[in-house]
């Protein structure tokens, strides 16, 4: 079984990569598609400059997912850990240049607003570098801008899964995730398909990105089942995480990353449009945080760090679906509201037995559903209804949790997706790499 | 008087101390140790070089009784430690001259309760 | 009493948050005021993408503050600062947006050139997305720069009161301090007030930020006292920092945030200006790292690497407020000598029996004194006279430490400010959160 | 000899900045060449504007090393990488200040196409702020990019020799290398010397930054000798790093920072060439890591994190010669065989017994060298041949080893360049600093 | 010759030290335990799950002594570490059969010192 | 039966697992320690203060061994430790009441080894 894997996992990773390479090597041409309108060479080189910056702060989300997981979970398990955080996002970006990309962003629909496919690989010709192609960013920003997105999306469901999950499977896992279903997906949105049409509104991806990272973990968590230790005989022994500080790098982190999450969906650097998201994002950010403090203080007694982390992190996530189009007050509410939500989540999913070591389950899947129907209250914006916006909601939810069910349980019946309670002990780090992540640190545990 | 050594593996701590909590046995010291023995150790690779690590975590307790309790005590610890694999673990016991309480100066039995 | 604070603190909290709500709802209406200059669409979207770029790198400073000051102190601690550090920025925000962008830009002053209000909340027109507003930025630019910034000024004290400061009286003094104190003098200089009539010239803040978060430090340190075995007859013993690692992180982090600080302090992208004061800035920080080097290596015979690390940042404090207007050779200079004075600055407190954990004294307040006054020693602008300088520089503390030993001795008389010795043995993490940092790893300590 | 040390360490320090200081006065004033190209202001602030972003890209990259190599390290000589990574990065930048700058961009050369050097110091007149002197950047822009790159060249070097070396010998080892060598190399290429005329292509620098600071290293692990207990009796003795959390922040930094690295290095903020760049770089990155990855589950049966983290660096070193004119297929493939060398690298290099506690070697040397001749095989442009980027990969080897194995050769015979067996054994935190990294922690070592 | 175990609050290691070097003991070797007995744990809260800490940090010292140096030792341990509040601590005391100086291979009471 | 506890230099470890070893003696118990004796201390300076450090680290090992087994494994451990050097260690012996194997509940000379 083990052994199977070991085997197979090269064998898919290879097969992933080994494919990339022929296949890119076509660099589909897409002819870039007449810009609605015109912009002087100076504003697109600004908008494109923008644009990578976004990028940049996106890609440093996956190192704040990656400090934030390992520091909520076990010093014996961090190596794999930050092994998940590392190499997820590096299959995540091939697998968008292979076939996400195209399947996200399809150009024309094969199936009417639900599915189309514009070709393995990515490519352009001249025009894809100028404001033909886009006012905001040349072909190549706007490729590596989404794929960075999609990076953060496989990410999420580490955080629920940790702590337990083979590494081959996840991989598996999250290369079919991020390439296939999160571009299938956020096509009916960002790729013009059925549910733009609505006017269903996820400005920067409450739904489209979170609550469907969000999805998966619940399914992986609840095809998992808990750690070992974590539910004895109906009460909820902590497990607790070995590194507060590398939480907070982690959040920080996440934090900034946002304001390229957010800042960039404007998909240009329009002075007024980005700083105003800018200040949505932060103050929700700020608010979750205050929301996340006085919840915990008022329930646990004592502020707890763990759950005001998350409330900053539920405030962003909040946000992000409305920060355009709601007004400065309204976003410092959606951060409070989310940051309450938060402290309660952990709580609710732990009642339900649901273990999801880092609480990715209240940050980015209820936070991510608030968030997305809160537009329909508090936008701005009449078009944006809470009707619409609650079958978005749904529409993600019906689709990505019963697919991201059966890939986990297909797994579960293949190669296995739990590793044995031998290992789980002893921890992952021994079992999966061979490979401690603190050598020479003395540790005093019992679980 | 007898000091009561026990090595065992770190997941079976708190049966243990439940397990002489029910024998109201309420004092003890812990610290964390390695150890070899015949459990097999395991391997670790580093940067393409293998290490047989064959120090393996265990935890140590320590148990200062009067007489009467020794037979209690080494049942509990048994009753919470085994698990019937290799690495449970071992116990060993000796005799204590003396036992003083530092909080009242009381010596003898009555300092080890 | 403790309990006390327990109640008071979510409520006060809750005031906080509670207030802002209704208050932006107003979304004040702030005029734009004709701009000096007019600039092209492209040159305002650039300068306004510049700011913002500058507002991402003064924010992660933040990050850069729990670091250094969570890593300089014991790991019985670190849940403590690192809850303070991640909820201050947050406070500080909100209020800044409640109050403190208002008063400390308050437009027309009530009190001429010393204090001016313009109501509570934040809020624009549509002018104040253009340039009508200002040529280098939005109005939400503008007041998401300042923000970042007024939060930075508050996490400045928490490093002198660590280890010993009640988490729920120290939020209540951050609150006070960012959201009326600071912005409050902050409108002498840069708000246009009577300092900025009289030229006097604190580029980015060597006493407008760093002093006067180092007068809030040393007012903080005095009425606390110092930490339990700190001072024993007379003698200092030393009690080590549990992490340099994590200091090393924080302080790359401030002088990254430095080149938004400094570079965003000139209000537009505009390429010789920016530039040159990003040279100055880099330079001095060198400069303090070497000057604090030599200076701990001759004193204290082996080079003391958190030393050095206060050295950089007392090198980027000095030339903070005079980045622009001193020669390259100056700057060098300046950065030396700030650099030395941070490693005797550390030793001088402690001879005065002053414990500051982190040494933010001799960075912030000294660093910040000294850069202000080397503006009129070094400046080649002649408007910017020493005795100006030593006016502005005196205004400032003259006022702020008063203050800020008001506020904690008021604090000291109702809620306390001090944890109980017990608590301080055993540490704030459980103390006040009820939760360690680093669970599993092994501790030897004797204090 | 110890002593000697401790006394000649802070002189030499003292010299090097004593000298910048009355040099630094003169401000050569360096007439600004008539642009190739004009552009609007707009165009020239947005230009500069991007490369100072990419110049804080690569700044960070400093801290990035700082962690890679501490955390690949032991826990005893943390406070001792830790202090290197920082201070050489500022004598860098002093020396890049001081000599470098005019010695790699010398203008006319002394003697032709191998050596010139335009005068002690920095400084600029009013053209240098325009677009007349660049249209990419202004002249601080320009020497503060360059400045930054020489930094990392500095550091590469330090972490072959960690864990052994002397901290003031390798302080002037660092301080020669990166004011001396690697500018005066830089030229024959950047500096249109003898190699830019013969069309050697080296975009962002796989051979002039990394195969230069992988010679240094080279040489430094060979005087050195390895660790004690690396090699014992034959077999190689892992001796493992104390913080592999720390080791994933350095190379998501690393990452970060190449964004910078590379896409600042097309010198303009053009948007199709810039995206472009960035592109290729992400794409090899996410390969190599893949490729590692592969590598190290197939050979070493589990996958080695460490290995890993290598390969993703490896990748980016790989392709930083050829971002800008390779295909994406060609991207992708140059990433995947840099991973696969970095670990076939790590145990080429143990088998020689060249102790290298990081992996410089197989990351910056192996892969620069890989990067530079990849170019002359996939490159588009069909003037980068394989023959001359042979000669070019020869070219610096000949002169950076030697140069290198001389300096550190004459430090060992004077200074001497090792610590005692004694120091070695109990750390070189206390033996060169008298300070712990991680005061209170518990180790358990036996080595 | 005697083997003096005692367990005592971290923060009073420094004044024990100091009372034994008073009585001219310089030597011992010290480790980190965790301890349960009278005193009472306290309760740390994660995520919303309360957890009750009943093993508290202590520090465990070794010293090895000659008959004369007995008493002696154990006054200089209470002095140290007696504060009067519950938790100060436990000395053991059992009896040693033979010492050796590793560096020398001296053996008995001149190996002790 | 005998409990030998030896102090030595954590470097030493590996050696004195190698002699033990080759003696036969596979089984022991390792905890780290902190130990001050004959060896002076380091200073440790910070922010401008001065520490003298005279706890410094050991290795402490345990092992349970019959009478016949004292004498080889004493050896084993100072062939193992000895560096002529002062801290090279201590070794301390006394006697074992009893030993007894968790997994098995075998007791005395049997469970030992
Ligand atoms: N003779 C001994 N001396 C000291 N410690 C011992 C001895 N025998 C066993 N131990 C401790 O007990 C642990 C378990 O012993 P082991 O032989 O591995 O399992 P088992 O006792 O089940 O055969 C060892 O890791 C070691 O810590
Ligand atoms: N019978 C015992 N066996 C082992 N260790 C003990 C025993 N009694 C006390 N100790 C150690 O002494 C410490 C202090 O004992 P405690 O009962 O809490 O305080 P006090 O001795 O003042 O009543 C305990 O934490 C434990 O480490
Ligand atoms: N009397 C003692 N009691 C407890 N531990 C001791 C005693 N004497 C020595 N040790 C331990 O042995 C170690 C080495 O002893 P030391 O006197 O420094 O070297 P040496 O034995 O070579 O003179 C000490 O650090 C301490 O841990």
């Amino acid at each position: 079984m083990y052994k199977r894997k070991k085997a197979l996992m090269p064998a898919l990773a290879l097969m992933l990569v080994g494919l990339a390479v022929p296949v890119l090597a076509e660099e589909v041409a897409v002819p870039a598609v007449a810009a609605v309108a015109k912009a002087s060479v100076e504003m697109f080189t600004i908008n494109n400059t923008w644009m990578m910056v976004a990028t940049f702060l996106v890609f440093i989300m996956n190192l704040g997912f990656a400090m934030v997981e390992t520091g909520l979970c076990r010093a014996k398990n961090a190596t794999n850990i930050l092994f998940k955080n590392t190499v997820i996002p590096a299959i995540g970006i091939l697998g968008f240049a292979l076939v996400g990309f195209n399947l996200m962003y399809p150009g024309k629909f094969i199936i009417p607003g639900i599915l189309g496919f514009a070709g393995f690989g990515i490519g352009t010709d001249a025009a894809g570098m100028t404001s033909a192609y886009n006012i905001g960013y040349t072909y190549w920003t706007d490729f590596l801008f989404q794929a960075m997105f999609a990076a953060t999306a496989a990410t999420i469901v580490s955080g629920a899964v940790a702590e337990r999950v083979k590494l081959g499977s996840f991989l598996v896992f999250s290369a079919i995730y991020v390439s296939l279903v999160y571009p299938f997906v956020g096509s009916w949105t960002w790729g013009l398909g059925w549910l733009s049409k609505l006017n269903f509104h996820d400005f920067a991806g409450s739904t489209l990105v979170h609550s469907v990272g969000g999805w998966g973990a619940l399914a992986g968590a609840l095809v998992l089942g808990p750690r070992i230790g974590k539910y004895v005989n109906g009460k909820v022994k902590p497990i607790m995480g070995h590194n507060l500080s590398m939480v907070t790098i982690g959040v920080f982190m996440l934090w900034l990353g946002w304001f390229g999450f957010n800042g960039g969906s404007v998909l240009s650097a329009d002075p007024g449009k980005v700083s105003f998201v800018l200040v949505t994002t932060t103050l929700a950010a700020a608010a979750g945080t205050i929301g996340a403090m006085l919840t915990s203080w008022l329930i646990q007694k004592k502020p707890d760090f763990t759950m005001v982390l998350n409330g900053c992190l539920a405030g962003l996530v909040g946000i992000t679906a409305g920060a355009d189009t709601v007004s400065v007050t309204a976003s410092v509410i959606i951060g409070l509201v989310a940051g309450i939500l938060a402290v309660l989540g952990v709580m609710f999913f732990d009642k339900l037995q649901i273990d999801d070591p880092v609480g990715a389950l209240s940050v980015h899947l209820v936070g991510g559903v608030f968030g997305t129907l809160a537009v329909g209250v508090f936008s701005t914006n009449p078009d944006y209804t809470f009707m619409t916006q609650l079958l978005g909601v749904a529409a993600y939810g019906i689709f990505c949790f019963p697919a991201a069910l059966l890939i986990f349980w297909i797994l579960k019946k293949t190669i296995g997706i739990r590793v044995s309670e031998e290992e789980e002990l002893k921890g992952l780090d021994i079992g999966e790499h061979g490979q401690e992540a603190y050598a020479g640190f003395q540790f005093f545990t019992n679980s | 008087m007898k000091l009561i050594i026990a090595y065992i593996q770190p997941e079976r701590l708190n049966a243990v101390k439940q397990a002489l909590y029910e024998k109201e046995v309420f004092r003890m010291s812990v610290t964390n140790a390695l150890g070899c023995g015949q459990q097999k150790g395991y391997h670790e690779t580093y940067r393409g070089a293998d290490v047989e690590v064959n120090l393996l975590k265990k935890v140590r307790i320590e148990v200062a009784v009067n007489e009467g309790f020794v037979e209690p005590t080494v049942e509990a610890i048994i009753k919470g430690a085994r698990t019937g694999k290799i690495g449970d673990g071992k116990i060993f016991i000796h005799s204590l001259d003396e036992c003083i309480r530092i909080r009242t100066g009381e010596r003898g039995k009555d300092a080890i309760g």
